[in-house]
C-alpha cells in the first residue's frame, strides 16, 4: 500500500468555515440591498400617498353622495328593458350578424387585393417615368403594364369601396339593434361621471400590493410608483467653474404638492407654493418645467436629502428644530445655500436686473430704494448703480451756508440736531469708546471742519428785499407744495427731502433766501427744483422756516482739541508711507493750522466723506467700501465675523454690519486707522432685513441672456423714466404709475391737488409735454400747488416724455397731431353742443373769477389744440371715467347714446367727434 | 587588417552582465542557443521549441491565428493613444474625433485603429476558415474552437461597440439598427416575444425602461448613457474579456498538441 | 457596349436571382472540386471577376458604393476569402487525388520532421506582422476614416445601416422578424459554431486539407458562410439602397423607388384568398395552419431521415446529437425556404401574432 | 471539486483533533455550498440591478400639447415631431397621438402629405394616417399614446403608456381623445 500524502488540515471542518464565511457573505449583500433601497425621500413620498388617497377616499364619498340614486334606479330599470327588447331580437341579430361577417370577408379580400394591384400600379409608373426619364427602351414595356394594370387598379378600388359601403351599411343595422341600450349606458355614465372620475384618481394613487412589489428592493426598477423626480432645465446652469452644467431639481421629489393647488394647508414638504399665479403654474411667467427651484431659492437642486440639499433655517430656533427633527446640520462645503425665505426675492435681481423695481418683489425693491436713499452705492461698487448721484449736499460752498461750530456739532452727533436725518452717525461709534479714540474722534472733527471751512468757496448771497411773515411762509409751504418732498415743522410731507425743522439753528437767512430762490445757483447738481417764488414769497418763507430753533442743540458744548492728538494722528497716517523720522520731519514742517487742514484732508478721505458729498480736493478720490458686486455669493471665509457670537452665514453678516456696522471690530487690538469705518445709520429691523435682501441679491451670477426678463425698446424707455421719476421725486405730488403722490393723498379736496398723471402720454402732445417739463406753465390757474421748474437737461426731458408716452402705450411723436378735418356744419353743431352742455361753467377761462369751487374746475380749453391728443379727446367725451375714475367731468354719453337727439340726427359718434372739432378749431373756444 | 583582437560589438553586447541577466542563452545558430530563446523567452514561450514541419507552414496556417493576436495588439496601443483624447460624452465626443482628423500629431492613428478593427473581423474569420477546413477542430481541440468561437463573436461585439464612439449619424443609427434587436429579445425584450406575458395586473414589467436593451444602452434609446457604455465595454470589459479567453486560447494549443497535423 | 452590359446586370439583379444563381455557382462548386480549382477554371475566374470590378469602376453608381470607406474591407474580404477558398480547396484536392492514389497527404509527409520554432515559425509570424503593418500603414494613408455630421436623433439617415458585419442579420430582417433574425438566428449560429466539434467527431481529416472524405461537412460550411452570410452582408452592403430597396450595382440609389413590397400571411391566404370565411378572431385558431406547418417542419423531416438518409449518421451520433444536429440544419435551411416563400408567395408571416410580438 | 466528493477522511488518517460525523459534514458541505450560490447570485443580481439607473436624464414622457383648437382636422400634426416623437392627429371625432417609432426597427418614418401615408425611410414600411401598416417589413401598426385632458383643458399625451392596435387597446378611452 502506498504511503498515504500527509494531510494539512480537516477537510470537514473547512466546509464549517466555507459554510459560516458564505453565509456572512450572503448577510453582508443583503445588508447593502437594504440600505440601497432605503433612502430619506421615499418616506416624504409615501406620506404624501397616504394624504393624497384620504382626500381622494373623501373625495370619493361626495361624489357617490351626489350621484341621484332615484334616478340611476330608473336608468337601470330602463336598461333592463331595453336589454330584453334586444335579447326579443336575437335570431335577427344573428342573421345580420352572420351576413356583416360575409361582407367583412368580402370586404378584406377586396382591400388586399386592390393593395396588391395598387402597388403593382405604382411601381409600374415609377419604372415608366424612370426609363423614359432616361430615353431607356424598357419604357415602352413598363407604360404598357401601366397602363393594362390602370383599370384593374381603378376596378379593384371600387370594389373595395362597395363592399367598405356594404360593411360598413350592415354594421350599422347592427348597431342599431343595441341603439337604444347603448343610449340609456351612456346615460347611466354621465350620471356616474365624476364618481368615475374620482375613483379613477383614487386607484391611481393609493397603496397596492402591485405597487409594493413594484417599489421592493431588486425590483424597484421595473416601474416603481415611489421615484426620485427631477426637473431637466434646458437653459439654467449651475457653474462648476470649470464649465457650466445643465441645472437639475429634484426638490419636487419631496415637495410633491409644491405646483398643485389644495394642498395650502399641508405640513411641509407637501405644502403648495403660496403664489403659483407668479411661480411654477404652467401659465404663469416662472413655468416649473422651465424655471425648477433653485435659480430662485438656491440650494442643492441635485439632492434629494434634507440636508444635502442645504436647507437653511429663518432662525437659530429653527434649525434647533431641524436637529432635532431631520439630523439637519449646516453644510459647510455647500456654496449657494438655500436662501432663507425672508430673502428669497434677492434671486430675482438676476434676472430681472435693469429694471428700477421688480414687479412683485416688495421685500427686494425697499432694499433697494433705500440703498438708492442712503446711497449705499456711493461708497460701495454695486454693478447697476454705477451712475447715480451723490446723495449728500454738495459742500463746496459750505461756508455760505453754516458755521464753523455748527459743522463741528453736526459731525459730533448729527441725529442731536435733526433725528430724521439721513446723515449717518461717523464717530463716537462702537469701537472708538475709550477716552484715546474719543479725543482723537474730536480731533478729526475738528480738523474735517476747518477743512471743510478753509476750502469752502465764497458765493454771493442776496438778501429779502421785505421781512419775511413767517405766518405767510407757514401758508405758502403748505400750499406751494414744498410738502410734496418734505415734511416742514409739525406739517408731515413726504420724506424724500430733509425735514425742514430747527433751520434757525442752521442757516441764515441771505443763504435760505437765495437758496429757495434758485436752489441751483448755490448747488449745480441739486435735485431741489425751482418753484419760481416770487420775492416777497421766498422772504416770507424765509422768515418762516428760520423761525424754529433747536436750542439744545445749540448748547452742546464743543470738546477742547488737543494739538499732540493732532499730532499723533498725523504722525500714524504716515506710517506705512514714510520712516518715523520723516514723518516728524515733515510734521514740523507745518503750523497749527496747517496741521489741522492735513489732518482735515486725511479724515474727509478716511471717512470717505467725499462719496456722498461734492468736495473741493476730493474730485477724483475713488469710493471707499467694499466692492459689493458679488456679496451675495460671496465666500463664507471672507467674511471677518471677528469674536461676533453669531451664526457663520452670509444673511447673519450682512444684518449685524448694518445694525452695527463697526461691531466685527470687537475684541480686537486695532490702530485708529485700521479700524472698520462703516458709519451708523440706526435702520430699523424692516429696513435692515430689506437691505440684507438686497445685499444678497448683488451676484455676478450668470443667468443665460434667454432666461433673463429682457426688456424691449419700450419697457427700457419706461424703466429710463422711471429711474428719473424715483430721482425727481415726481410721486412727491402726482399719483400714476401704480404709486399714490404723497401731496395728492395729503390734499383733501381732490380738485385741489396735483393732478393724476395715468394715461398722460395718450392725453396730452409730446411737443407740449416736452415745453411744459422745460419751463412750466399754467394750466389750473386755481390750484395753488405749483409744477417746480426742474431745470431738467435735454436728454432727460426727451426721456420722461418717452417714458409717459411709453406708460400709456403710445409711440412718442414731436411731429405733433394733425388738427382733425371737419367741415363747417359739424363745427357749428359742436358749437351748439357745446353751449348745450355749458362745457365753460367748469372749463373757465379766468379762473380767478371762479365762483365755484376747485374741485370742480377744468383746464382752460383754449390749451387744447396745442396740448391734447384729439383721439384721447374723443375717448375723453365719450368716458371720462374709463380715463380717470373719480373725475368730475360728467359723462354726457352713458352707453353711447346722447341725450341731444336732434343735433347732428342723434348720432352720439358725430356729435362727440363735433366737439372734439369744435374745440380744435381755430375760432373755436378762444371766441367763446 | 592587424593582429589585434577584432572589435566585436555582437560579442560585448551578449557577454555582457545585462544582457546575461535579461536572456539567458547565447545569440548564436546553435540548436541550443535556439531552443532556449524559445524555452527561456516568456512571449516566445507561446510556442513550443519544436513544432512539425507541415504546421509551421504558411500554407498551411495562412498566420492568420498570430496575425488576429498581432492585429488586436496593434488595437491595443493605437486605442490608448485615442483615449488621450477622446471623452466619451454627447458633448465632445464628436468633437474630439474631428480634433483626430484636424490637429492631433499623428491623428492617423484613428484610421489605423478602424481598419485595423475591419482587419481583425477579417483575420478572425479567415483563422476559423482555415482551422475549419484543416479539420483541426476535431477532438482534442473542441474546447479551444468552442473558446475561438466565443472570441469571435467578442471580436464582433469590440468592433460594434468602438463604432459609436465618433457619435456620428453613422455610428448612432447603425448602433440604433444594431441595438433595436435587443428590443425583440424573447422575455427580455419589451418587444419580444412573451415579454406581454410579463405583467403584474395591468402593469407592463418589462418596457423600454427596464428591458435588456435599456441595460445596454443606460437609457431608452443611444443617447449619452449609450455612449459611455459602449465606451466602457469597449475600452475595458470586452478587452478583458478577450485577454482572458484568448489566454486560454494559447495555453489550450499548446496542452492540446500544438498545430494540428495529421496523425 | 457597356451599358448594355450594365442594364443587363441591372435587370436581372434581385435577391432572387442573385442567390439562386450564386447557390448554383456554389453548387457546381463543390460538385466539381476538382475542375473547378484547375488553372484554366480559376484564371477564368480571377480574370472574370477583376473585369467585372474593372468594369465597374467606370460606373459612377458602382464606384460610390465600393469605395464608401466602410465597405471598403467587404471587397478586400471578397477577394481575400474568394482566393482563400481555391486554395484551400486545391491543397484538399491535392490530398485527396494523393489518398487515391494510395499517397501519404502532403501534410503527412511532414508531419513527423520537426523543426524549431526560432527562427523557422517566428521569422514567418515576423514577416506577415509588418506586411499586416505596411498593409495597415497604406490603408490608413489611402483611405480616411469616414466621420459624418453629428449625431442626430431626429432625423434618421437613409438607409442605416448596422456595421457591415452585421449586414447579413439585417438582410434577414427583410424575412424575418427582429426576434429570429436578431436574437434567436445569430444565437443558434453561435450555438452551432461551439456545437460543430462535438457533431463532427470523425478523427479523420484532422490536421490537414481534404474534401472527399469530409464532403457534407465542408458543404454544409461553406454553404452558410458563403451563401447565407457573406452573400447576405455583401446584398446588404452594396444592393440595398434607401428603404431597404434592392438596386442593381450599376444603378442609381434612388429614394423614390417604388417596388411592390405588398405581402400577406399564411392566415390571410388560407382564410380569406383560399377559404374565403374571414379571419378567425381567436389567434390560436386564426394561426393554427402555421403553427402546424413549423411544428411539422420541425419534427417530421428528422424522423423519415433517421430511418433513411441519415441511418448511419444517427447510429454514430445517438438520438441526442442526432437531433440537435438535425435541428440545426433545418434552422439553417429555414432561411433560404423562408426567402423563397417570400419571392414565390409574397409571404410575409408563416404564423403572425402581433398581440405576443410572436412572427415566423 | 474533487476534494469535495471525497468521503470524510478515512478513520486511519490522523485526522483534525475531533472528528466530524458524515451527516453534520454534509449539513455543512449543504449550508455552504447554498450560501455560496446565493451569494454569487446575489452579487451578480446586484450588478445586473446597477444597471438600471434609478433616474435618467431623457426629455419627460408626458407633455401638455396646447388646445385642441390648435389643431386642424384631417391634418397630421408635426410640431411635437421633433421634441417628444409624437405625430398628433385631429379627426372629425377627435385626436390621437402617433409614435414616430417604425414598429420595425424603430426608425422614424417620414409624412409624406401628397401620398397620405408614413413612410419609413430605412425598410420602406408604409402606414396610412390611421397607423395602421400596409406596406414594407412593418409588423405591426404605430402605436398610439396615450392622449388626455389636463385639468387645464389642454391636451395631455403620456408617452409612458402606449397602446397597441393588434391588441385591440386603440378602442381604450385613453387612446382617442373624443371631442
Amino acid at each position: 500500500m502506498a504511503k498515504p500524502t500527509p494531510t494539512l488540515y480537516s477537510i470537514a471542518k473547512t466546509f464549517m468555515w466555507f459554510a459560516i464565511i458564505s453565509l456572512l457573505l450572503l448577510g453582508s449583500l443583503v445588508a447593502i440591498v437594504l440600505m440601497d433601497h432605503s433612502r430619506e425621500w421615499k418616506v416624504w413620498q409615501k406620506k404624501f400617498v397616504a394624504i393624497k388617497t384620504e382626500r381622494a377616499k373623501k373625495e370619493l364619498a361626495e361624489a357617490e353622495a351626489k350621484v341621484d340614486k332615484k334616478q340611476l334606479a330608473t336608468l337601470a330599470e330602463r336598461l333592463k328593458q331595453t336589454q330584453m327588447e334586444r335579447k326579443s331580437q336575437r335570431a335577427e341579430m344573428a342573421k345580420t350578424r352572420k351576413e356583416l361577417e360575409a361582407l367583412e370577408v368580402r370586404f378584406a379580400q377586396a382591400k388586399t387585393h386592390y393593395q396588391d394591384q395598387k402597388q403593382f400600379q405604382d411601381s409600374y409608373r415609377y419604372y415608366f417615368e424612370e426609363y423614359s426619364t432616361h430615353h431607356d427602351p424598357r419604357a415602352k414595356e413598363f407604360q404598357k403594364k401601366f397602363q393594362t394594370i390602370s383599370p384593374k387598379v381603378a376596378a379593384a378600388k371600387k370594389e373595395q369601396d362597395d363592399a367598405e359601403k356594404l360593411r360598413d351599411e350592415k354594421a350599422a343595422q347592427l348597431e342599431d339593434f343595441s341603439a337604444k341600450e347603448k343610449e340609456v349606458k351612456k346615460e347611466i355614465e354621465k350620471l356616474l361621471a365624476e364618481k368615475r372620475l374620482v375613483q379613477g384618481k383614487l386607484d391611481r394613487v393609493k397603496p397596492t400590493l402591485a405597487k409594493d412589489i413594484l417599489n421592493a428592493p431588486m425590483l424597484d426598477f421595473l416601474k416603481p410608483s415611489l421615484q426620485v423626480q427631477q426637473i431637466v432645465l434646458e437653459d439654467l446652469y449651475d457653474d462648476y467653474h470649470f464649465a457650466k452644467t445643465q441645472k437639475v431639481d429634484r426638490c419636487t421629489t419631496c415637495h410633491q404638492g409644491i405646483d398643485q393647488k389644495g394642498f395650502e394647508d399641508m405640513p411641509q414638504p407637501f405644502r403648495t407654493h403660496p403664489d403659483l399665479d407668479l411661480y411654477l403654474g404652467s401659465q404663469s411667467p416662472h413655468p416649473v418645467e422651465k424655471f425648477g427651484c433653485t435659480v430662485c431659492h438656491s440650494g442643492s437642486g441635485h439632492s434629494v436629502s434634507f440636508t444635502d440639499a442645504a436647507h437653511t433655517p429663518s432662525g437659530p430656533e429653527e434649525a434647533r428644530q431641524w436637529k432635532k427633527k431631520y439630523g439637519w446640520h449646516d453644510l459647510e462645503k455647500w456654496e449657494q445655500k438655500m436662501l432663507p425665505l425672508e430673502h428669497a426675492q434677492a434671486s430675482c435681481a438676476k434676472c430681472h436686473n435693469d429694471v428700477v423695481e421688480v414687479p412683485q418683489a416688495d421685500h427686494l425693491n425697499e432694499g433697494r430704494r433705500l440703498a438708492a436713499k442712503f446711497g449705499c452705492f456711493n461708497c460701495h461698487k454695486i454693478n447697476g448703480f454705477e451712475e447715480r448721484w451723490k446723495v449728500g449736499p454738495d459742500l463746496t460752498h459750505l461756508s455760505g451756508k453754516v458755521d464753523e461750530d455748527w459743522i463741528t456739532r453736526w459731525l459730533h452727533d448729527p441725529k442731536a440736531f435733526r433725528p430724521s436725518t439721513q446723515m449717518p452717525q461717523i464717530f463716537h461709534l462702537s469701537n472708538h469708546q475709550d477716552a484715546a479714540d474719543r479725543e482723537r474722534d474730536n480731533a478729526a472733527i475738528a480738523a474735517i471742519t476747518a477743512y471743510l471751512v478753509k476750502n469752502s468757496e465764497p458765493i454771493t448771497l442776496m438778501a429779502a428785499p421785505i421781512p419775511g411773515n413767517p405766518e405767510e411762509g407757514e401758508k405758502l409751504v403748505k400750499s406751494l407744495g414744498c410738502l410734496g418732498c418734505h415734511s416742514v415743522g409739525d406739517a408731515k410731507g413726504d420724506s424724500f427731502g430733509p425735514e425742514l425743522s430747527n433751520l434757525g439753528s442752521k442757516v441764515g437767512a441771505d443763504w435760505l433766501f437765495t437758496w429757495i430762490k434758485d436752489p441751483k445757483h448755490y448747488s449745480s447738481h441739486t435735485r431741489m427744483p425751482n418753484l419760481r417764488l416770487s420775492d416777497p414769497e421766498a422772504a416770507h418763507i424765509t422768515a418762516y422756516l428760520l423761525s424754529q430753533r433747536n436750542e439744545s442743540f445749540e448748547k452742546t458744548s464743543i470738546p477742547e482739541v488737543m494739538p499732540e492728538v493732532v499730532d499723533s494722528l498725523i504722525l500714524e497716517s504716515f506710517q506705512g508711507a514714510m520712516r518715523a523720522q520723516e514723518a516728524r520731519a515733515k510734521l514740523d514742517q507745518m503750523n497749527a493750522d496747517e496741521r489741522l487742514e492735513f489732518l482735515g484732508k486725511k479724515s474727509i478721505a478716511h471717512q470717505g466723506c467725499f462719496t456722498c458729498h461734492a468736495i473741493k480736493g476730493f474730485e477724483d478720490q475713488k469710493p471707499i467700501g467694499a466692492d459689493l458686486s458679488n456679496e451675495g455669493r460671496k465666500d463664507i471665509h471672507q467674511l471677518d465675523f471677528g469674536f461676533v457670537p453669531i451664526e457663520h452665514s452670509r444673511e447673519a453678516f450682512i444684518e449685524q454690519k448694518l445694525k452695527d456696522p463697526r461691531i466685527f471690530d470687537r475684541g480686537k487690538i486695532r490702530s485708529y486707522y485700521e479700524k472698520l469705518r462703516m458709519p451708523q445709520f440706526n435702520f430699523t429691523d424692516a429696513e435692515i432685513e430689506s437691505l440684507t435682501t438686497f445685499v444678497l441679491s448683488l451676484t455676478e451670477e450668470q443667468v443665460p441672456l434667454q432666461m433673463r426678463k429682457r426688456l424691449d425698446l419700450k419697457e427700457e424707455r419706461v424703466e429710463e423714466g422711471r429711474l428719473l421719476v424715483a430721482q425727481f421725486n415726481c410721486n412727491g405730488c402726482h399719483t400714476f404709475d401704480g404709486k399714490n403722490g404723497t401731496l395728492r393723498e395729503l390734499t383733501e379736496d381732490p380738485g385741489a391737488a396735483p393732478p393724476v398723471l395715468d394715461g398722460e402720454g395718450a392725453k396730452v402732445q409730446e411737443k407740449w409735454l416736452h415745453e411744459f417739463l422745460r419751463q412750466p406753465t399754467v394750466i389750473r390757474p386755481w390750484l395753488t400747488y405749483r409744477m417746480p421748474t426742474f431745470g431738467l437737461n435735454e436728454k432727460d426731458t426727451q426721456a420722461l416724455v418717452e417714458y409717459f408716452a411709453n406708460l400709456s402705450h403710445e409711440e412718442a411723436s414731436y411731429k405733433g397731431h394733425p388738427v382733425p378735418e371737419t367741415t363747417p356744419e359739424k363745427l357749428a353743431a359742436g358749437q351748439t353742443i357745446f353751449n348745450q352742455f355749458q362745457c365753460v361753467k367748469c372749463h373757465q377761462l379766468d379762473a380767478s373769477s371762479a365762483a365755484m369751487g376747485a374741485s370742480f374746475l377744468a383746464p382752460d380749453l383754449s390749451l387744447t389744440k396745442k396740448r391734447l391728443k384729439p383721439n384721447w379727446v374723443k375717448a375723453w367725451i365719450q368716458n371720462p371715467e374709463a380715463l380717470q375714475a373719480g373725475t368730475m367731468m360728467p359723462s354726457f354719453f352713458v352707453d353711447g347714446q346722447t341725450p341731444l337727439t336732434e343735433i347732428l340726427g342723434g348720432d352720439a359718434q358725430a356729435q362727440i367727434e363735433a366737439i372734439r372739432d369744435y374745440l380744435y378749431h381755430e375760432n373755436g373756444v378762444a371766441k367763446a | 587588417m592587424s593582429d589585434k583582437p577584432k572589435f566585436d560589438l555582437g560579442k560585448i553586447i551578449t557577454e555582457s552582465q545585462i544582457y546575461k541577466s535579461m536572456f539567458r542563452h547565447g545569440y548564436s545558430t546553435s540548436e541550443r542557443d535556439r531552443a532556449l530563446s524559445v524555452m527561456t523567452n516568456v512571449f516566445f514561450h507561446l510556442h513550443p521549441v519544436k513544432v512539425r514541419k507541415s504546421g509551421a507552414r504558411f500554407g498551411f496556417t495562412w498566420c492568420a491565428g498570430g496575425l488576429s493576436f498581432f492585429v488586436f495588439l496593434t488595437l491595443v496601443v493605437s486605442g490608448i493613444l485615442l483615449m488621450f483624447y477622446y471623452r466619451p460624452t454627447v458633448e465632445h465626443a464628436y468633437n474630439d474625433i474631428m480634433a483626430l482628423r484636424e490637429h492631433v500629431p499623428f491623428g492617423i492613428m484613428r484610421e489605423l485603429h478602424r481598419w485595423g478593427a475591419h482587419a481583425m473581423i477579417i483575420t478572425v474569420w479567415l483563422h476559423m476558415f482555415r482551422v475549419f477546413m484543416t479539420g483541426s477542430y476535431k477532438p482534442p481541440r473542441e474546447f479551444n474552437w468552442v473558446i475561438g468561437v466565443i472570441l469571435l463573436v467578442l471580436t464582433m461585439l469590440l468592433s460594434f461597440t468602438g463604432y459609436l464612439l465618433p457619435w456620428d449619424q453613422l455610428a448612432m443609427w447603425a448602433i440604433t439598427v444594431g441595438s433595436n434587436m435587443a428590443r425583440a429579445t424573447p422575455f427580455l425584450g419589451h418587444e419580444g416575444p412573451g415579454a406581454a406575458l410579463l405583467a403584474l395586473g395591468d402593469i407592463q414589467l418589462v418596457h423600454s425602461g427596464s428591458d435588456v436593451r435599456f441595460a445596454l444602452l443606460g437609457g431608452r434609446f443611444v443617447g449619452a448613457g449609450a455612449l459611455l457604455r459602449f465606451y466602457i465595454l469597449h475600452c475595458v470589459a470586452i478587452p478583458t474579456a478577450v485577454v482572458i479567453l484568448m489566454s486560454v486560447h494559447f495555453w489550450r494549443i499548446r496542452k492540446d498538441g500544438g498545430i494540428s497535423g495529421p496523425l | 457596349m457597356i451599358d448594355i452590359f450594365k442594364n443587363f446586370v441591372n435587370a436581372i439583379s434581385s435577391p432572387v436571382v442573385i442567390f439562386s444563381a450564386a447557390t448554383a455557382v456554389f453548387a457546381l462548386f463543390v460538385t466539381f472540386p476538382r475542375q473547378a480549382t484547375s488553372k484554366p477554371v480559376s484564371l477564368a475566374v480571377l480574370i472574370g471577376a477583376l473585369a467585372f470590378f474593372g468594369l465597374g469602376l467606370t460606373d459612377k453608381h458602382f464606384r460610390s458604393i465600393v469605395f464608401m470607406p466602410d465597405n471598403v474591407p467587404i471587397v478586400g474580404l471578397i477577394f481575400i476569402f474568394g482566393y482563400f477558398t481555391w486554395y484551400a480547396m486545391r491543397k484538399a484536392v491535392i490530398n485527396d487525388m494523393r489518398v487515391e492514389r494510395g499517397e501519404p497527404t502532403v501534410e503527412q509527409t511532414e508531419t513527423n520532421e520537426k523543426v524549431l520554432v526560432f527562427p523557422y515559425l517566428i521569422f514567418i509570424e515576423f514577416v506577415t506582422a509588418l506586411a499586416y503593418a505596411v498593409i495597415l500603414v497604406l490603408w490608413s494613408i489611402f483611405l480616411k476614416a469616414p466621420l459624418e455630421e453629428p449625431a442626430n436623433p431626429t432625423v434618421s439617415p437613409n438607409p442605416s445601416k448596422a456595421p457591415w458585419y452585421f449586414l447579413g442579420l439585417q438582410e434577414m430582417l427583410v424575412y424575418f422578424d427582429p426576434w429570429i433574425a436578431g436574437v434567436l438566428l445569430p444565437t443558434l449560429i453561435i450555438l452551432g459554431l461551439c456545437a460543430i466539434p462535438y457533431i463532427d467527431r470523425d478523427p479523420s481529416g484532422s490536421g490537414y486539407y481534404s474534401f472527399k472524405g469530409r464532403k457534407a461537412v465542408i458543404v454544409t460550411y461553406l454553404f452558410g458562410f458563403w451563401i447565407l452570410w457573406t452573400l447576405l452582408v455583401i446584398m446588404g452592403t452594396f444592393l440595398r439602397g434607401p428603404n431597404w430597396n434592392f438596386f442593381g450595382p450599376f444603378e442609381a440609389w434612388d429614394a423614390h423607388k417604388v417596388v411592390p413590397l405588398l405581402n400577406v400571411n399564411l392566415s390571410e391566404l388560407i382564410f380569406i384568398k383560399w377559404l374565403g370565411i374571414g379571419l378567425p378572431k381567436q389567434w390560436f385558431i386564426r394561426e393554427a395552419p402555421g403553427i402546424l406547418l413549423t411544428a411539422l417542419y420541425l419534427a417530421v423531416p428528422p424522423l423519415i431521415l433517421a430511418r433513411t438518409k441519415l441511418k448511419e449518421v444517427y447510429k454514430k451520433l445517438g438520438p441526442a446529437r442526432y437531433q440537435i444536429m438535425v435541428f440545426l440544419l433545418l434552422m439553417m435551411l429555414s432561411l433560404p425556404i423562408k426567402m423563397y416563400l417570400r419571392w414565390a408567395f409574397n409571404l410575409k408571416y408563416i404564423v403572425a401574432i402581433p398581440e405576443f410580438f410572436f412572427n415566423i | 471539486m474533487a476534494e469535495i466528493q471525497t468521503p470524510p477522511p478515512a478513520p486511519q488518517t490522523p485526522a483534525g483533533p475531533q472528528k466530524i460525523d458524515r451527516r453534520t459534514f454534509l449539513s455543512w458541505t449543504g449550508v455552504a455550498w447554498v450560501s455560496f450560490a446565493a451569494a454569487t447570485t446575489g452579487a451578480l443580481s446586484i450588478v445586473l440591478r446597477y444597471l438600471f439607473p434609478n433616474v435618467v436624464f431623457e426629455p419627460p414622457t408626458s407633455f401638455k400639447a396646447g388646445f385642441p383648437d390648435d389643431y386642424e382636422i384631417g391634418v397630421v400634426d408635426e410640431r411635437w415631431k421633433e421634441k417628444f416623437g409624437v405625430w398628433l392627429i385631429r379627426t372629425a371625432e377627435g385626436m390621437f397621438a402617433l409614435s414616430t417609432i417604425c414598429t420595425h426597427l424603430g426608425c422614424t418614418p417620414n409624412w409624406l402629405s401628397t401620398e397620405s401615408k408614413f413612410k419609413c425611410p430605412c425598410h420602406g414600411s408604409g402606414f396610412y394616417k390611421s397607423g395602421i401598416n400596409f406596406e414594407g417589413p412593418a409588423p405591426r401598426p404605430l402605436e398610439r399614446y396615450r392622449i388626455m385632458r389636463a385639468e387645464d383643458g389642454q391636451i395631455l399625451i403620456d408617452k409612458s403608456k402606449k397602446f397597441q392596435q393588434e391588441k385591440g387597446e386603440w378602442n381604450n378611452p385613453e387612446a382617442f381623445l373624443t371631442l
